[in-house]
């Protein structure tokens, strides 16, 4: 189980940083996007590579109107 | 200096003096419209959860508009936080720049003094060009510079108080002292009080709500860039002095004797 | 009402919503300059004895820049004078238009109002267009308006003083009762103070020391009339209301959990 | 000038500094406790039509107090009516003060100058002792005295708004140059307005509804005579200068090294 | 709660809710009488290196007056300073109590927010009653209540500049977040400032300059005294609301047609 | 008829202003009244002297809470 | 002799408004020029013909910079 | 050598608290009087035991006008 965006996410332990944004509808090549796992960034170079643990908590976030 | 002189902030030129915030805006076509008539080169924007939902058209509204973006850490309370946000707005917008809030608390979105003055020092070391929304202290504005802040912004008044400069005084002890860009954020309600952040002497202001929460946003985009652009002419015209007593516009000399 | 609308001063059309004394200036040149910047296109001048010293060239400066003359009654302190001098200004400049004052003592050069109140009868049955300088009294202006005359001019503050708008109640209380024009004459000092008198609902702005007394006044009549234009965008724009507390410009929905 | 000094009037001395309104009190016991406790030795009653419904205490309760009356000329509109009205209360309370108010609107209740100025001078040729509620215009000021006026009274904002005194430059122009005493009338809040009037010069304060519409009218009684009393020995104790800088109240010689 | 209730702070009652700054004041002779009359029951002293020719009698004129001693930490930049001073006030005047305060700019003498901060806590944690001038930051002001302080005394302005309450907002901020006293410090200039700090919702004042420094100071003292009892007692009373327009204070029902 | 404080007052006319104020319970001796006939003043002197003709308006005042 | 702007001019009792602007260098056609003699208005249509008696006061004005 | 209040005294090292404060004309008894040495208080109790080492800075505090 892996906490994407604070909601629970089964059966995907291990999969990669890109396969969570997938499933967010953001492809690997997207600006303006930027991933924390467990309180750490992870750089868009290792989003392909990098494994997401079980427990993980992932953060993806991207631009909103803000002042 | 000459009112056509950009801003020059982390030695980067700005001829625009109003930046200008993105929240608040009801729809994207209003913020669009309203960036071009604000003339701002730079405007802000937050880092929030991805929403497959949600169209996805911000940043590109942005680029169309030829801006640059401001990420800020809106929504921070610690200086932890506020840190972690700044590295992933980096990673998301590839800029260094970031408009570091550290909120104090939810009712009137204070800035936090000593999270503030932390997360600005850990931001810098980092390399940041930090801009600080601060309170109106003189004193923790200078702490801000020391630690190598790139500007300051002094609020005028709560966000979205539209209150204005509640204490002109303080925003004028700071720029006495500043060696750094001051740019107003926060509180501007108006023109007039944009006009009045230059007249104080601020380089720039920084303005959100008065113009995205407007009944005429595009109106009032154009609107507060004209106070911004007639409160700097009139600092940089040299104003006449206050008094009591009245200065005579006609002569008195030659006055007929009817 | 758009801002493009133009201000209607019995029955003429003026574009530009910034009227320029004249009075101040230290050389003709800059006058010109000044009124080039403005971008007025009336200004008023005063009747004094002729000095075949001087050189004689105000009113070609004037007629150079296509701008049309507002006589004034500067000097005058009843009724009677102000009358005369109206008469006077009439036959010297072939206009109806005359810029009332009727001053009530020299060291605040502030109206009379009952002598002007008078004058203003008398001018108006004999065709004159009465625009007459008045205080602040919302009760007194109603009376100017009920006489006849074409706009009312409440002062902000002492003529010169640069003070502002004193009371911007009273200005405002004038606006929501005025059926013709309300023009802010006298105390204006900076741009922002252009700007609030717009903001506060008057229809244009009447200037000279604050310009003409500047350090540089082709520089603040820039600043000026920007203010002006951003007063009266930010009026039509629909501000945002006043308020205590803040009222978040980031949203905090979608805040990420770091 | 002590701060023991009577008011004089006409001369009349009276010790207190504050002048009571009658109007608005929810019943006359909270009126007597208000009168009580604000020390006032004088207060205004209205003229209106004999309700022979109504308990006639009014009066009563104004003799077991001991304090006289100051009948006024609320409600005129007119110098006719509001001479007739001040020829009525001489008639029916034997005094030949009168507070002289013509009103010149209704939804702000700001007296008509041109209309007061008239009854003014026709009430001082009958031998009245008139004390006129007016704008604060200095020159009108100088035009009540001019004419006869035992006081003159400005209003620091519209009847019972509780806006405080919105111009107090003007205020303070009209101190300058009165020769007769100047009251505070209208506008008075709290306490901190009545000690501003009393700071600014003004010789007394008239106050109705901060005390009778106040939550605990007695005690907003004590409050603003509080005010009144700590305005005037301010203003006789000679005030610190105001600078925008600090200066130590500490010395800095001796300062341990530690 | 009623005007009678005593200010209560670490347990300890006070009737007096002025209390007095003893700098500033040109002879002990004249600060004995400041205090008598404002009824002080706590003052204020600094810590300063002895002097064998300094006459060694203020602590007797205060030993003389009855009035606790209520040390402060005058002069000092850093949080260590601070906190030894603190330690030496207690070894010398066997008093807990403390007047924190820790400054971070000579020319405006405004606090240094961060080692404000450090020093409360490090004092509290040793056993201190801290009261700490601090900024009119409601942020910080939370801050120092979290952290054990038993008061916060914002300032209104500068030390000494007699401006007044520069921005009433944030005092009442302040006031609406505290679970401990708030008591104005520094700024005050006269007895309407005192007056508007309890209006506000202040508990108390803290005054020097503007008694020590005024004309005639124990005239002021009785001033301020003054302007702080009406003050709270208005704030006590339940003042009218402010309204643009007016409400007659004198009815129109019952008005004669005449 | 006779107007008494804006009402109309039948079979009284040539009544004194004494009588009138009968009419509102006040007595002669009265302090703290004024009355007005026609927009003249009535001093109190006059009161048991003075009748009141026909269609005169009549105004009989006395103290109210008052700013 | 006459008053002209408040100076005395002698030897010149009758003379007309036209020449007494000639005195102050200002030819008949001149614009933004108005006269008053002894508080009344000449209008420029007059100043050839009408004559100035002994001892009056006239007034030539013209534009002056004024707020 | 000893600081004593930012002003150098010569041979008296090892002199007590006291001693000190014997010469600022300050008797042992006195109230309203505190003492740091090199940045630490002493405390009244130990002014007539506590030698002062050569070097040390002597900082002798009481009560001035302060707001």
């Amino acid at each position: 189980m892996i906490w994407l965006n604070g909601r629970e996410l089964d059966g995907c332990d291990g999969v990669t940083v890109a396969e969570l944004l997938a499933e967010l509808g953001v492809e690997p090549a997207a600006r303006g996007v930027a991933v924390a796992v467990d309180g750490e960034v992870v750089p868009r170079g290792e989003w392909t590579r990098r494994a997401v643990a079980a427990g993980a908590r992932v953060e993806a976030l991207t631009a909103m109107q803000g002042g | 200096m000459s009112a056509a002189d950009p801003l020059i902030i982390a030695g980067r030129e700005l001829r625009s003096r109003l930046i200008l915030g993105t929240g608040g805006f009801p729809r994207l076509e209003t913020l669009a419209e309203a960036i071009r008539l604000s003339a701002a080169e730079l405007v802000t924007v937050a880092l929030r959860r991805i929403d497959p939902q949600a169209p996805h058209s911000l940043t590109e509204v942005l680029r169309e508009r030829g801006v640059d973006v401001l990420p800020n850490t809106a929504g921070c309370f610690t200086a932890r936080d506020a840190v972690l946000t700044a590295q992933l707005a980096r990673e998301a917008f590839e800029t260094d720049w970031i408009k570091l809030e550290v909120i104090g608390d939810e009712r009137t979105l204070l800035p936090d003094a000593t999270e503030l003055l932390v997360a600005a020092e850990q931001l810098v070391a980092q390399g940041f060009v930090v801009l600080p929304y601060t309170t109106d202290d003189p004193v923790l504005a200078r702490r801000l510079e020391d630690v190598g802040c790139a500007a300051v912004m002094p609020l005028g008044s709560p966000i979205g108080s539209g209150m204005g400069i509640r204490n002109p005084y303080n925003v004028q002890l700071i720029v006495e002292r500043a060696s750094v860009p001051v740019i107003l954020d926060a509180g501007v309600g108006t023109a007039s009080d944009a006009a009045l952040a230059m007249e104080l002497g601020c380089d720039a202001v920084l303005c959100a709500s008065a113009i995205s929460r407007a009944q005429d946003p595009p109106a009032m985009a154009r609107a507060i860039r004209a106070g911004v652009e007639g409160g700097r002419l009139a600092r940089l015209a040299g104003r006449i002095p206050r008094q009591l007593h009245a200065e005579a516009s006609s002569p008195f000399e030659g006055l007929a004797e009817l």
